[in-house]
């Protein structure tokens, strides 16, 4: 059947493969990038890796042996993805990368990309300009075997660690989750009553920080920064919660996706292999440019 | 027999005395362990495993075992959080129900109730064990979860929800009320009740429970309910507490709850126990969580270190009780 | 009179297995029956029906003249209908008064367990039974004789009309036997309607008034006990003749083959009280030893000592064939010749989930190994000879092991350590719930396996037994051998007067 | 007896059959289901599950459980990739040692074994409950993968190492030959040797093995040795699929082995089962995975529906042994 694909008829399937279903912005990005298939008139799918690039390998075995013709991608891994993607293109099967990139730049057809890394620079100088380059901060990471919780946490640390009077006391990890990182920041208060700054690696946990400074009634004295665009912080940021954030654009990056899957069909083969989306730092001056997950 | 329950009190203290030395021994190295705040947010941390454990606690007095607490916990959380949101609406007919706070925790328990009936359901009538009915429940109630949420969290509830996660009364946090309020009525119901004494009697031998009339299956099935309920208050205080209910909350909080149970000195075999003891099991791992935060140990040596600690609290457990 | 109890053309099939067929049989009150019949014959399922615990079944229960049908164990029993079983049904961590009071308990007005209220009545009825435990005491901290009373007492809490006992003295000694029969002849004073199991016929005819005998699940033959006698029973019950046999005794001064010298197992919760201690005795060269005591007087423990189990609190000093030996484990101690077959069969004999053939080959799997694997072909003729020669009855070499009855379980067990030809045989009650035709055939296998010139220790409760395979008997109690018997001097007037403790509790 | 044996067929007849009946529902669905293409597919994919799970097999036939599979599974790949990588260098002394292919897949299942050995020792010298001892080991091996790797994945090991995983051999894909080769080695294993016919006997009455003169200790230690390995197994070929070892690799995955060896008919209370049995559940599970997906079932629903599932072949194989 590979010669039905290519041909940009109705009958085309497109894959949708998320890293994760267990976090909002991913649903988001998946469901946009199925939406927006569908409405360019394909089937869609959406399969979930559950962070587990081993069951990301099955979907894309899976979903090349059931004949989709095209896969929107959210790797689970930049490194360990790889060999998916090479899978897909050895059967002639286009990937478009979404949000998180492989490292290898001949195996997708095209990669439409959050640059983690220069977004957690841009939230770095805000962070140092906010705490006025001194005094003491926390850090709290995602999931500590994930390849992400470590490429936001080097950005962040390739800015802040040039200023010695911002002193990191403590480096947990709350595993991307709301009530870990609650938990974490109300012990880490025990010790720390005096820090005046928090960067998380994403915005679940900003908001289970942000809860245990409420119960501590020290929301006046700490700043929280977060990472992703997410509903809740964008709101927070709104009142005045929470300072900062990094607003990736999951609905722009999954329409792109699947406008190029469409193009590609039509066929167009000349993709740029790196798209980069621009991590833009929203806070409390710029909030109202902003909706959640960003614009279209 | 005098000696025998001398020894059990040993065997309690021992654990006591653990506690304690990993007590004395934060108290040491940190200037912020032994202060009322966190004495406080410890307490305020472990009580929502406190409610899980008290309920695999009966399940595991049974010879049971519940592995879908977590996924319970998060099932009620959406649902009280969505109801007290949005009600029910079913525009179609023209129909709104709203919800006051008191509605949607009654009804977030009799979610809870619900799935823990499917659970005890599935092992008495059809005998399925209880590994594999409450794995499956495991896995289907995320996927309920997943498809009430649709993936996202259900933020936003109120003043007056929260206060039950957030709030204190006479100096004491809610959630500290709320699972010591639990330990209370357990703690009774297990040592001065016939549901409690049939419970520890099908765990210790099931066979002989039955021969002597008790009705085993509608135990069983309590059991199991119970279990769904616990879980329903612990997803209750997660949701209050975060003022937001989690699509993925609890995952593997099942792990947790056992390790408190176990660690508190009940068999897995059944029939043998205390609701005490896992408060103790709970408190130990509390500490324990609270402790390596509070020094600053790697993440990455973190997980060693609690695995260790489980490892070694029943070791020691078992190396006390070697004379039995 | 009207009988009490009543039932009519009870028939039972289990998968294939009928149990019971056409059985009629009438309880009058003020009567003991006994109920008589080879292992398997189906006297507990007669119970079991009748006492509401199997609900499919054909015929009819009358109660009081009135049809009756069970939906649950309970149910017979607020009609005044009390067993007690074969098995012991106890929750092991529980406390005495606790399981007697299971399912039953006394509440406080306020629904509250009233547990002051269970002690004190569970004392007084401990009192009534003579059993000098503690009501708070754990069942697992009591011996299977005093567990098997708690059962007894657990009957006797409720004021039944009717009262089954399956087997009730299995496991106790003759001192509790006695207090037993009074209470049952007190209770038959009072009107109340007894079936009584046992597989020792003397009890039988102490007690009983009437017998109903079965086989194969059928009613061979019911009367008054007076008028039978024990011969007529046996065969009655076989469907055939029967003759106890009794060995030749055989000198003992061939070889020395075990000698234990001062030995003494600490209890690790009474280090004053030893469990075992001065033990001093030698075995010889294809000689039967039976040890006689009550229960709790330590046999077990000894044959246990000598099979490597509780290494850790043991001293002295054992000798096999002269080796000095200090076995660590069973393994140690069965690859030096020794062998067990346990009190317990269910727990610690078989492997219930095991078919026959695979049971028997346990313990010789070397034997079956072809090139390093297990061999089916020599499995197979490994159960030939052992089912042949031990007459066990098993429909196929695969049938589990679980589904025989248990004696035939008990020639299982007694196969697999044949195969090994052991040099020290211990039996440790090898007949309890047994029938008497298995029964002998075991005393003729322990009679050919010492002729063969393997040594046998044979731990027994009943003098009967004792008296009957014995070359030489050794009397246990409180822990220590309190008498020597050749198989000649032995009666059961000297065995009785050397078991009975010094110190009473 | 004659009839045992037809109803012990007719139990694993009927889970045949329900497989048959699955495959037939999805080739009359889907047009992708029937083809080589997918049947390899679905092979290739059950083939990391068929390992861990034969390995469970035979823990739980001794009734005991391994949770620590999936995470020594993690540390195994990790192992396995990283000295195959970087090989062992101590600058200090001015040591390395590289290694082939052979020497790291060697290492790795020497690595999966020493844990294996860890949860064996603990469990029979220190009498912990397997469910304690390997929940234990879950979060210790966890740690050691993040300390080994230090969170990162280790990637790039070269065409020779990643043909374990891609590469095909006389038309069947390498990762089907590893675990057939496993599954005949633990059919002859079980079915033909002593250590098998103990392994069952233990499971079926620990008491009475003992005293047959069985060495327990020996052969449990020696399961959980091998349930390690074949956890490694499991780690090499995922390794070598992904041509990466990801720290966070086997999340979870004792739950699908269980569910795999549960669905086959073995029980969890030990002695009864095989491994036959297990590979049937395990494809059971595969086809399901497979078929959700070809079916078009949102991510959702199919949590649920595998959970309904598991229930489902579980009460069947129940209701077929009611007769027992
Ligand atoms: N649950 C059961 N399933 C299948 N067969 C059974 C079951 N219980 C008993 N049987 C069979 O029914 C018959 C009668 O057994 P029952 O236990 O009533 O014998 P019994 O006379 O009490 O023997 P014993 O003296 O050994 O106690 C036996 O053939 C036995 O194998
Ligand atoms: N686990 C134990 N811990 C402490 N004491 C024990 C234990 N088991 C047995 N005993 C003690 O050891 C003594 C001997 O018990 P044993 O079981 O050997 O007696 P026995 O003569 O075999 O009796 P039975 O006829 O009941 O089998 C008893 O007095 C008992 O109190
Ligand atoms: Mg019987
Ligand atoms: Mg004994």
């Amino acid at each position: 059947h590979s010669d039905k694909r290519n041909q940009g008829q109705s009958e085309n399937k497109i894959a949708v493969i998320i890293s994760t279903l267990n976090n909002p912005w991913f649903v988001v990005l998946g469901e946009t990038a199925a939406e927006r298939a569908r409405e360019l008139g394909y089937e869609a799918t959406i399969f979930d890796s559950q962070n587990n690039t081993s069951l990301e390998t099955d979907h894309f075995e899976n979903a090349i042996a059931s004949g989709f013709d095209a896969i929107l991608f959210n790797p689970t891994d930049a490194d360990g993805s790889i060999a998916n993607v090479r899978m897909a293109k050895k059967a002639g099967v286009p990937v478009f990368c979404m949000d998180r990139e492989v490292n290898a730049t001949d195996a997708a057809t095209s990669q439409i990309l959050s640059d983690s890394y220069a977004g957690c620079v841009a939230i770095g100088k805000y962070f140092v300009e906010k705490l006025n380059k001194e005094g003491k901060y926390v850090e709290i990471l995602g999931l500590v075997g994930d390849n992400n919780t470590w490429s936001r946490s080097k950005g962040f640390h390739s800015v802040v660690d040039h200023y010695p009077d911002l002193k990191m006391v403590a480096q947990q990890s709350a595993d991307f989750d709301r009530n870990k990182a609650m938990e974490v920041m109300e012990s880490i208060l025990q010790v720390h009553p005096d820090i005046k700054g928090v960067f998380c690696g994403n915005d679940a946990m900003a908001m289970g920080a942000y809860q245990a400074l409420v119960s501590a009634g020290k929301v006046d004295d700490i700043m929280v920064f977060g990472f992703d665009g997410a509903a809740d912080v964008i709101n927070s940021i709104q009142q005045k919660k929470i300072l900062a954030t990094g607003m990736q654009y999951p609905k722009l990056m999954a329409k792109t996706a699947a406008n190029f899957a469409d193009e590609y069909f039509k066929g167009k083969r000349d993709f740029a292999q790196k798209i980069p989306v621009t991590v833009e730092m929203v806070n409390q001056e710029n909030v109202g440019n902003y909706v959640a997950y960003g614009n279209d | 027999m005098l000696t025998l329950k001398k020894y059990s009190n040993i065997a309690r203290f021992q654990s006591l005395i653990a506690l304690f030395l990993m007590c004395l021994a934060l108290a040491l190295m940190t200037d912020n362990f032994m202060t009322t705040d966190n004495f406080w947010n410890v307490m305020r941390q472990i009580s929502v495993n406190v409610c899980i454990s008290v309920g695999m606690t009966l399940v595991i007095l049974t010879a049971g075992i519940d592995l879908s607490v977590g996924s319970i916990l998060a099932f009620c959380g959406a649902v009280t959080a969505g109801l007290l949101k949005y009600g029910i609406a079913i525009p179609e007919v023209n129909l709104f129900v709203g919800f006051t706070v008191f509605g949607v925790i009654v009804s977030g328990f009799v979610a809870g109730g619900a799935l823990g009936f499917v659970n005890g359901y599935a092992i008495t009538k059809f005998k399925v064990p209880p590994f594999v009915a409450t794995l499956a429940m495991l896995t289907m109630a995320r996927g309920f979860t997943m498809l009430w949420t649709k993936g996202h969290p259900i933020t936003g509830l109120g003043e007056s929800f929260g206060f039950l996660g957030t709030g204190w009364f006479l100096g004491i946090p809610m959630p500290v009320w709320v699972s010591g309020l639990v330990v209370i009525i357990a703690v009774v119901v297990t040592s001065k009740t016939r549901f409690g004494r049939y419970i520890y009697a099908i765990g210790g031998n099931e066979n002989a429970a039955r021969l002597s009339g008790i009705p085993i299956n509608k135990i069983k099935i309590w059991v199991y309910v119970l279990a769904g309920v616990l879980a329903a208050v612990g997803g209750l205080l997660v949701t209050a507490r975060l003022d937001s209910a989690q699509p993925n909350a609890g995952i593997s909080y099942e792990l947790d709850a056992i390790a408190a149970v176990v660690i508190g000195g009940t068999s897995l075999a059944g029939g043998r126990g205390t609701i005490l003891g896992t408060v103790l099991g709970a408190v130990i791992i509390g500490v324990l969580n609270n402790g390596l935060v509070l020094l600053d140990v790697s993440p990455f040596w973190q997980q060693v270190i609690k695995g260790l600690v489980i490892l070694l609290a029943v070791i020691i457990d078992k190396t006390n009780k070697r004379g039995e | 009179m009207l009988p009490l109890l009543e039932v009519r053309n009870i028939t039972k099939k289990f998968s294939g297995v009928t149990a019971l067929n056409e059985v009629t049989l009438q309880l009058e009150p003020g009567k003991v029956t006994a109920l008589i019949g080879e292992n398997g014959a189906g006297k507990s399922t007669l119970l079991k029906i009748m006492s509401g615990i199997y609900m499919d079944y054909e015929g009819d229960i009358l109660y009081k003249g009135q049809n009756t049908k069970f939906s649950k164990p309970k149910d017979a029993h607020d009609l005044g209908i009390s067993i007690i079983h074969q098995e012991l049904n106890l929750i092991p961590h529980l406390t005495v008064a606790q399981n007697i009071f299971l399912g039953r308990e006394l509440v406080t007005k306020l629904g509250f367990l009233d547990r002051k209220g269970m002690i004190k009545k569970s004392k007084s009825l401990l009192e009534k039974l003579k059993l000098n435990v503690d009501p708070q005491a754990l069942i697992s901290s009591l011996k299977v004789g005093q567990q098997q009373v708690i059962e007894i007492a657990k009957a006797l809490l409720t004021e039944s009309e009717v009262l089954f006992m399956d087997e009730p003295t299995s496991a106790i000694g003759e001192g509790e036997v006695e207090v037993l029969f009074k209470i049952i002849n007190q209770l038959r004073e009072e009107g109340k309607a007894i079936v009584y199991i046992s597989h020792k016929l003397d009890e039988l005819f102490t007690l009983a008034d009437n017998f109903v005998v079965l086989r194969d699940g059928n009613e061979v033959g019911n009367g008054s006990m007076k008028n039978i006698s024990r011969d007529q029973l046996i065969n009655m019950m076989a469907g055939r003749e029967v003759k106890i046999s009794k060995k030749a005794i055989r000198k003992t001064n061939e070889k020395q083959v075990l000698h234990v010298q001062n030995l003494e197992l600490q209890n690790p919760e009474n280090p004053q009280r030893p469990i075992l201690r001065d033990i001093n005795f030698s075995l010889y060269k294809g000689e039967v030893l039976g040890i006689y005591g009550l229960m709790g007087a330590g046999r077990t423990e000894l044959s246990e000592c000598l099979f490597g189990l509780h290494h850790k609190t043991l001293s002295g000093l054992i000798k096999l064939e002269d080796v000095e030996c200090n076995f660590k484990n069973p393994i140690e101690a069965i690859n030096a010749g020794m062998a067990l077959v346990p009190e317990d069969r269910k727990s610690d004999g078989i492997v219930p989930g095991m078919s026959v053939a695979k049971n028997i080959s346990l313990t010789v799997q070397n034997k079956i190994e072809k090139f390093g694997f297990l061999n089916a072909g020599l499995e197979s003729k490994l159960y030939d000879k052992h089912v042949g020669a031990l007459k066990i009855k098993v429909s196929s070499e695969e049938q589990l092991i679980k589904n025989l009855s248990g004696g035939n379980q008990q020639k299982v067990v007694l196969a697999k350590w044949i195969e090994r030809n052991p040099t020290v045989l211990m039996l440790d009650e090898p007949t309890r719930g047994i029938d008497i035709n298995a029964k002998n055939e075991i005393y003729e296998l322990i009679a050919r396996l010492s002729e063969k010139g393997i040594s046998l220790i044979v731990i027994s409760s009943e003098i009967p037994e004792i008296l009957s395979v014995s070359d030489r008997i050794l009397v246990m109690s409180e822990g220590r051998l309190t008498a020597e018997f050749s198989s000649d001097e032995a009666t059961e007037h000297n065995i009785m007067q050397a078991c009975i403790p010094e110190t009473i509790n």
